[in-house]
């Protein structure tokens, strides 16, 4: 199944990019997702620990499932205010 | 001239329409014109200096969806916890010049108590869990700044914003 | 346009020309423009209901040279307390109807915690020490509130403002 | 000597002046004024414990000399905020 990621912050700089698609096998959950750009991005590695994410616009957790179309967002630690 | 409650976008900030938004007359559903005796506000500015470096400005991104879902969490949350208490909360994003506004908060409610700690909460909140980071452009180069990992369901967080509120 | 620090008049009370006083550039002496990284802001409106009554309107009156006074000597314990801060406090006087205010706070400083902590004190400080009373008329009579003896050098009052102020 | 006596809020309802000029002895302090006040509107007794004084705008305690010319003042409770 195929699903959009959205990047930010110093991620999408990593990535090059703010948006991509990517094809998961089923079964997959954001870990799943997350496991698969680490790979093709070593540099997210150091953000193992801090990571948080969100599907769909809402936040939601590593074990979640992901749906095909989904978009999966990583949101490396905020800094609003 | 009616501003929302819970707010993100690009348009420079002033605290005078969250005032009058949170303040004034409400909806049918909502408590009486007149019942707030207090209201407690917050600006958050660009600073001049950050960690000895001389900043320029800064830029902000937010991903807006999700940042809004945010705003209403910590709306509920406040109104859990400080009941009868109005928050307007809108957080700017783009290029933020030195001086100027990056996010304004107000809160209503019938006594100062109460809008004070439902104001510092929501700013607390905001920077533990808004999907929104800023990039600063300072004297010699840029650096993303990195504070919290957001998970609007640490409760250890929710409990560190409610102490530093004074609730 | 550009307002006092301090002041108590009959005009209507806004906060942004105070946030303008507090945070925008400073006379030579003062801190660069642009180290202000936050704003607390605080609005005393007149409430519809006071103790189950229904409230018409306040008439506010002050001894305006001694309570000029008392907002100076505010302020010059919340910088020696809060060093850095910088206070705008104006009160009115004269006839206020529910829903307008009748005094308007704002302190800022290069942190949150201390211009919260700075406004909450000031607020408390204008309750316990500043020589202004008001009336209150109410559906069927009017009354005089009495509060606080004012005493600036009562060291318990300070103490407790300090306390609420979550210094 | 001669004094100016400024009352506010219910003191001034009481007394019926906003202002009044009294003659009071040599070695008077504040307190001297007060009861004297006290005398002559009994109403003034209540605020025996609560009231504050000024004189010539500024801060004073009840034991406090006065001069002539001086302008004293007595602060019921406040209340502003």
């Amino acid at each position: 199944m195929r699903i959009t990621v959205r990047l930010f912050a110093r991620l999408r700089d990593i990535a090059g990019a703010a948006e991509l698609r990517r094809d998961v096998g089923p079964e997959s959950t954001i870990g799943t997702v997350w496991r698969q750009l680490v790979h093709e991005f070593p540099d997210f590695a150091s953000y193992e620990r801090s990571i948080s994410s969100a599907v769909n616009a809402d936040y939601a957790r590593m074990d979640q499932a992901v749906n095909d179309g989904d978009e999966v967002a990583f949101l490396p630690p905020v800094s609003g205010g | 001239m009616s501003v929302p409650l819970l707010a993100i976008g690009s348009a420079p900030l002033a605290l005078e329409p969250l005032i009058a938004a949170v303040s004034g007359p409400t909806e049918a559903a909502g408590p009486a014109p007149g019942s707030y005796g207090a209201v407690a506000a917050f600006l958050g500015l660009v600073r001049n200096h950050n960690l000895g470096r001389a900043v320029h400005y800064l830029e902000y991104e937010a991903y807006e969806p999700l940042a809004l879902r945010a705003f209403e969490h910590i709306a509920a949350e406040t109104a859990e916890r400080w009941p009868g208490v109005r928050l307007a909360l809108h957080h700017r994003v783009g290029r933020i010049v030195v001086g100027q506004a990056s996010v304004a908060i107000a809160a209503a409610s019938a006594h100062r108590a109460d809008a004070f700690s439902a104001c510092r909460y929501a700013i607390e909140r905001v920077k533990q869990i808004a999907p929104i980071w800023k990039r600063e452009f300072f004297e010699g180069g840029d650096v993303w700044i990195e504070g919290a990992t957001a998970d609007p369901g640490d409760q250890q967080a929710r409990a560190a914003a409610e102490r530093v509120a004074c609730a």
